[in-house]
């Protein structure tokens, strides 16, 4: 065959041609090999060579890497951003890893094999077998109280956490409580203080002694780490100033009824008043139909 | 005679600066005037320092600025790392741990060693700033170290702080209060307190009046003493000035240029100096 | 009437994106062809270039069309392309000795050996709007092009005395004993993980591959400095020259031009030219006193970024210097804080993020706050113009109670 | 009890270039358990330089002293390692000059008080005792939480004394005690030695006062002038 | 005028005259050059071993002091292309594959006897695109020279 015959049978050149999931093979590979580090130390922050996404870094590239690694085509996916599957960035992200994987998607929790989520856990109980990938901002927990992450990880290293249990203790000497809304920092398998990512309080009990395996990515930050199932997570604490969720005594949700959810608070337009649905959508919708408020 | 055995023991404790070269312990000391290596120009901080430490005794550290005593309060505090030497500890807190016993200290991980200096360790620096978080409030401080020791109900450690700061004189009604806001002495009483709130069996106190008004130098010292007969706790104290060696310690080792040039009795030290150093050090502060 | 709609995200999202596309096509002018912006914006694509930390003119030319002309968010595209592609290998380790030269200055000697090149410089031009400019064609641009080599070509000067590579500057410094080198047997830190099918060299940190930790390595922090935004390097090192550091670089040496790119040839096993890649470097030179010795040395900082960006590879230069501070007193001089905070892709994407909504996060703030107001309970129920009411009523209250 | 054999001392000062100054002519003697000697002999003999190498405040150039602790154990306080000094300080030896060196700002019962806490009486009844003790010694009762530094030669030295005797020491060391007390103070002062004397404490004295000397020593050594080269004694 | 190849290139035992020549310029050459020159090989027995592959090559600097540090990937294309039994492998800059189609395949070719010396046409056009090249190079080289500045020489003439 002659070069020029060679040249005419080249396949043509498709330039927006991406391999399954987008990241490279190698790449994958090591973003799995450092989760599993991340689940054999439970809360240890798990440095990775974090890569570029075409999402912007702070917009849940951490968490994207993490199921674009772990992700096959025989996965279930539901991503979430402020507990609703609606979300712009949820939608966004979700749309992506559809272009680049086709796997099939999913709003209903239970359904959902890999969810991947932005500051909340759905209010369905996960189960043995789900993964929950959250997207992570800051992955340091001792970041509010020392800057330099050459110091933190010294601190980790060494379990030197007085500074963190100080700063809870200055809150209450002047507040009388701890005043940390989200982010609330836990301890995870009695041995390292994680941050659980910008989740409410509400949520953290729900880490305590899962079924379902929780994966925390932070891109920019380049740190993967992990609570896996039956796995002591604490909220640090005081014998006589316990922590506690956000408080939804007395509130209801006006779409599906439910007294139990984290809540959402609104301000109607027509009567200024406030007013409180699920924050969880997908849940909320569920239990609307469940009552048959919902038709469909 | 029976003699109870030290609390700490130290031996060839040496710290230097620099590359080091075979010549630097051989060029370097009081006999040379320097601890800069002029071959190297490793600076030797301090080298070849033996001290035992027995319960309930002060031992004195004297010497210049640069004579490497700093250096060595701050090795046994694991501040900085020791390039040589072996620390034992025999303090009775924690040597039923096997990891401990006849262990040379020096050589654990930096998490052993924030262990050993919780339970047994408390420290008062030259500089407040060194010893207290300045923006945390007094009892903050000293809930610190409760906390490190695993203390968890904030009532009890309230009641622990304005216990201790009672003892070291400053009000409890400014517990809640951060020591930026407070005087040099005072300060000074509240970083006592810090150091004394884990009951420790060794108490480190480096150049503790340096920088403070006179009178206020001597508050600080009485402090100090009275708590010393209270609490019994075996103390190193650091200082460049004789007079608070005198006031303070039984035992006093002198340095210069990274080595110990003299140890004695204190009142021997200063009414009978053998070293041309001590000799110069105690005439100069006499006269 | 909420922040985030329970459904329409999708459709909304997709006619944000037409929304920004329409905002290119709406105007009336023919389209930018990619060699044009490849060819008359350079410098522009040589910044893109630098901080995406790919070399592809021809990608960067077609991210800078597509993002607008929004520089960061086209490097953001090539380092998002980076990722889809694999490694195919590393380049020999090439020096700036074989560097075809097309500027080349130095600030510390008024002569030097071969000669201060100007080069291809604006800086002695007048900030003056070219009102020329505005009226171009392809004639003119042709014309302009002949006039000026014309004007300096060939015949005017004797290219054959003009060497091909020029020794380094500071080499003379070294010569007279007045330098410190950064030591480069320092290089100890090893890769921990190794691609698939390319041998990775040993010894030099990789940030695309590998997080980085602290201290870092200097190939760890030359790297990235390589790879940050010159605005960011340029206000960090801006402040340490100012006087919230210590480095006073002279520029010892800057250069541009051409560094040749070799690889090893999988079958012969020889160098392999792939081709020249533009770069600038600049070693600054800071005095110093150096303890051990007692004396007063030079000591270097070194830059070196894709394309001809001086600014950043000055700033890189100082900051190189001024992160060797063995006791950080400025941010300037903290290793982690430059590095951190340098990234253009990062902080921009990080800055960007507070856009999406938070309001789970702020639900719960909201929970707390409430908790340490008095009596807010009373005002949970009350519109909100009533409740801006009370609140000011409060707060005169509290005043009155303190005054 | 306590045997001096060869003692000498030599001071070197090495800022006058190593210049060498004797401190007394060596000296040799013995006490009994419970017996009193006084060293007696013209001023510049180092009669205080002997005692202060007894309690080691002067490091011995030669010769030994061999002291019998209370266990029946026999050490040699020249050679006798810092930290086991300190312990014969604290436990058995007391010694006591004409000068009161006391920390300042501490009251006149705490400084008597001190080295009874020291042994283990507690502070309640150390403080106690100590206030009966400097009753005996006239001191008033309004200087009894006064800081000595304040008071009257007179009255720091029955501080002093009171000090070194409510302790009562196997071996006490006494220098001078008495040299600016009255008459009146003087003779407390000798009933009360004589009272630790009865008690079994050992003691060696120098006393400037022929009676106080004869009234409290059981047999006197006499001190010697240093040689002409060996000049005279350091002004310590 | 091109520059001469820097040391490491010259010493390969293997190299050629012509493919180094080629090499420096294969960096200048336009699409429509390469596809000329990929013509006057077109009757050459030539076989893609493997498809062109677009990647990176991390781009390893060396600082003033010898330093290596990794400044920044680099966009190439890579081809192996065979001529009878010899193997051509080329990395070239860029998303180019007739490029690096052109240089594996004349790397493979200076290295097969058969077809060695049936690269006249080529040599050719070879030899025109060079002159083009260098005349290039040469202006730039000119301008920069143009760009020196000149100091008065305060140094006697030398007298040797």
């Amino acid at each position: 065959m002659s070069l020029a015959e060679s040249i005419e049978q080249l396949p043509e050149q498709k330039h927006a041609s991406y391999s399954f999931a987008f990241i490279d093979e190698g790449a994958k590979r090591e973003i799995r090999r450092q989760t599993l580090k991340a689940v054999a130390i439970p809360g240890y922050q798990v440095p990775f060579g974090s890569r570029d996404m075409p999402v912007a870094r702070g917009w849940g590239t951490g968490g994207l890497q993490l199921t674009l690694s772990l992700i096959g085509p025989d996965d279930m996916l539901k991503v979430i951003d402020q507990g609703s599957d609606d979300s712009v960035n949820a939608v966004n992200i979700r749309k992506f890893i559809e272009r680049v994987t086709s796997v099939n998607t999913t709003t209903d929790t239970e359904k959902a094999s890999v969810i991947q989520t932005r500051h909340r856990i759905p209010e369905e109980h996960l189960k043995d077998g789900q993964i929950l990938i959250f997207q992570v901002p800051i992955p340091e927990p001792l970041r509010d109280v020392e800057p330099s992450e050459r110091e933190t990880r010294r601190m980790h290293a060494e379990a030197d956490y007085s500074r963190m249990w100080l700063f809870l203790y200055e809150d209450i000497v002047k507040y009388n409580q701890i005043t940390i809304g989200s982010r609330y920092p836990v301890m995870v398998g009695g041995r390292y203080i994680m941050d659980p990512s910008p989740i409410p309080r509400w949520d953290i009990p729900r880490l305590h002694m899962g079924d379902a395996l929780f994966l925390f990515g932070a891109g920019r930050e380049k740190r993967i780490y992990a609570i896996p199932p039956h796995t002591t997570v604490e909220p640090l604490e005081f014998d006589d100033h316990r922590f506690n969720v956000e408080d939804f005594t007395d509130k209801v949700c006006m779409r599906c009824g439910s007294e139990n959810t984290y809540l959402d608070e609104l301000v109607d337009d027509a009567t200024g008043k406030r007013i409180y649905t699920c924050s969880d959508t997908a849940y909320c919708e569920k239990a609307a139909r469940q009552k048959g408020l919902l038709n469909g | 005679m029976l003699i109870k055995n030290p609390i700490l023991t130290a031996t060839n404790l040496t710290k230097r600066y620099g590359p080091g070269c075979a010549k630097c312990l051989e060029q370097t000391g009081p006999d040379y005037g320097r601890n800069q290596c002029p071959v190297c120009g490793t600076v030797i901080a301090c080298a070849g320092v033996d001290l035992a430490i027995h319960p309930q005794e002060v031992l004195g550290v004297v010497g210049e600025s640069g004579s490497g005593k700093s250096t060595v309060i701050k090795m046994l505090h694991f501040d900085i790392d020791a390039d040589d030497g072996h620390v034992g500890l025999h303090t009775g807190k924690i040597e039923t741990d096997n990891r401990v016993r006849n262990q040379n200290v020096l050589k654990f991980s930096s998490f052993g060693k924030r262990q050993i200096r919780n339970a047994v360790m408390g420290i008062v620096y030259q500089n407040p700033h060194l010893g207290l978080r300045m923006n945390i409030s007094a009892g903050g401080n000293i809930a610190e170290r409760l906390l490190m020791a695993g203390w968890r109900n904030v009532g009890d450690m309230r009641k622990r702080s304005a216990m201790l700061l009672d003892k070291t004189e400053v009000p409890i009604s400014r517990m809640d209060e951060a020591p930026r806001n407070f005087s040099g002495g005072m300060q000074q009483r509240v970083q006592i307190a810090k150091a004394l709130s884990n009951e420790p069996v060794l108490l480190l106190l480096d150049e503790v009046t340096t920088g403070l008004d006179v009178s206020v130098q001597a508050r600080v010292l009485d402090l100090i003493r009275k708590l010393q007969q209270e609490m019994d706790v075996a103390t190193l104290v650091v200082s460049h000035d004789l007079g608070v060696i005198r006031m303070l310690t039984t035992r006093t080792m002198v340095m210069k240029n990274g080595r110990v040039v003299e140890a004695g009795l204190t009142d021997q030290i200063l009414e009978d100096p053998q070293h041309p150093y001590t000799q110069l050090l105690v005439s100069s502060a006499l006269h | 009437m909420a922040y985030v709609a329970v459904k329409g995200g999708r459709e909304a999202i997709e006619n944000a994106a037409k929304a920004f596309r329409f905002e290119q096509v709406k105007g009336d002018s023919s389209p930018i062809d990619i060699d044009q912006i490849k060819e008359q914006l350079p410098l522009a694509i040589d910044r893109i270039m630098g901080e995406g930390a790919l070399y592809a003119p021809d990608l960067a030319a077609l991210a800078f069309k597509q993002t607008s002309g929004d520089q960061l968010e086209a490097s953001f595209m090539l380092r998002a392309f980076c990722t889809t592609q694999p490694r195919l290998g590393y380049s020999l380790p090439q020096s700036t000795t074989e560097m075809r030269v097309i500027r080349r200055i130095s600030a510390a000697f008024k002569e030097i050996p071969g000669g201060q090149i100007l080069g291809p410089t604006s800086d002695y031009l007048l900030r003056l709007l070219d009102f020329d400019l505005a009226e171009e064609s392809s004639e003119s641009h042709k014309q302009k092009r002949a006039n000026l080599i014309a004007s300096i070509g060939p015949t005017t000067y004797n290219v054959t005395s003009f060497p091909n590579t020029f020794p380094k500057v500071v080499e003379l410094l070294e010569q007279e004993g007045l330098l410190i080198r950064n030591d480069a047997s320092e290089q100890t830190h090893k890769q921990r993980f190794s691609m698939v099918g390319t041998q990775v060299p040993d010894g030099i940190f990789d940030v695309t591959r590998e997080a980085i930790s602290f201290p870092a390595p200097r190939s760890a922090s030359l790297q990235s400095m390589a790879r940050a935004e010159t605005g960011g390097l340029l206000a960090l090192a801006y402040s340490n020259m100012r006087g919230f550091g210590t480095v006073h670089p002279t520029v010892g040496e800057l250069r541009v031009g051409f560094l040749p790119v070799y690889v090893t040839n999988p079958y012969t096993q020889t160098p392999e030219l792939v081709g020249e890649i533009k770069v600038t470097e600049a070693e600054i030179s800071s005095e110093h006193r150096d303890n051990r010795h007692g004396s007063a040395k030079f000591t270097l900082g070194y830059g070196l970024c894709f394309g001809h960006n001086e600014t950043k590879a000055i700033s890189m230069a100082v900051l190189d210097r001024s992160i060797q501070a063995e006791e950080p007193k400025v941010p300037s001089e903290d290793q982690e804080f430059v590095l951190m905070h340098t990234d253009g892709i990062e902080s921009v994407g990080f800055c960007n993020h507070f856009k999406l909504p938070h309001y789970v996060t702020f639900q719960s703030s909201l929970d707390r706050l409430r908790q340490t107001q008095p009596s807010t309970d009373a005002l949970k129920d009350k519109t909100l113009s009533e409740k801006f009411t009370v609140q000011t009523s409060h707060v005169s209250e509290t005043k009155e109670t303190l005054s | 009890m306590l045997r001096v054999n060869n003692l000498s001392k030599t001071f070197t000062i090495h800022n006058l270039g190593a210049k060498e100054i004797s401190g007394f002519r060596p000296v040799s003697f013995e006490v009994a358990t419970g017996k009193t000697l006084a060293l007696s002999g013209p001023s510049g003999t180092g009669k205080s330089s002997i005692i202060k190498c007894l309690y080691r405040t002067y490091l011995a150039t030669s010769g030994s002293i061999e002291y019998t602790m209370a266990n029946g154990e026999t050490v040699n306080l020249v050679k006798l390692p810092d930290t086991e000094m300190v312990r014969l300080r604290q436990r058995e030896i007391g010694y006591v000059t004409q000068f009161l060196r006391v920390l300042p700002r501490v009251s006149a019962t705490e400084i008597v008080a001190g080295p009874l806490i020291g042994t283990g009486v507690s502070y309640d009844d150390a403080i106690q005792r100590a206030t009966v003790l400097l009753r005996r010694l006239r001191i008033p009762d309004e200087l009894l939480d006064a800081y000595p530094v304040t008071f009257s030669g007179g009255e720091q030295q029955r501080i002093n004394i009171a000090r070194a005797i409510i302790w009562k020491p196997r071996l006490l060391l006494l220098d001078e005690p008495t040299a600016s007390l009255d008459k009146g103070s003087i003779e407390i002062v000798i009933e009360l030695l004589n009272e630790l004397r009865q008690q079994g404490t050992t003691m060696v004295m120098i006393f400037h006062d022929p009676d106080v000397m004869h009234a409290l020593s059981d047999s006197i050594y006499l001190t010697q002038t240093i040689q002409e080269e060996e000049c005279c004694e350091c002004n310590r | 005028m091109i520059e001469p190849l820097s040391e490491p290139a010259l010493e390969s035992a293997a190299a050629d005259a012509t493919e180094n020549r080629f090499r420096e310029i294969l960096p200048h050459l336009s699409s429509g050059q390469v596809q000329s020159l990929l013509d006057s090989l077109s009757k050459l027995p030539a076989e893609i071993v493997s498809n062109p592959q677009t990647g990176l090559i991390m781009l390893t600097a060396k600082d003033g002091g010898g330093e290596q540090f990794y400044l920044g990937e680099v966009l190439v294309t890579t081809a192996e292309v065979k001529v009878n039994k010899s193997q051509g492998h080329a990395t070239v800059m860029g998303d180019d594959r007739h490029k690096a189609i052109l240089a594996a395949t004349l790397s493979a070719a200076c290295r097969d006897n058969a077809t060695k010396d049936t690269l006249s046409l080529f040599k050719q056009t070879l030899g025109e695109y060079a002159t083009e090249v260098a005349h290039m190079h040469q202006q730039e080289r000119a301008i920069t020279a143009s760009t020196r500045v000149k100091f008065e020489s305060m140094a006697e003439e030398d007298p040797c």
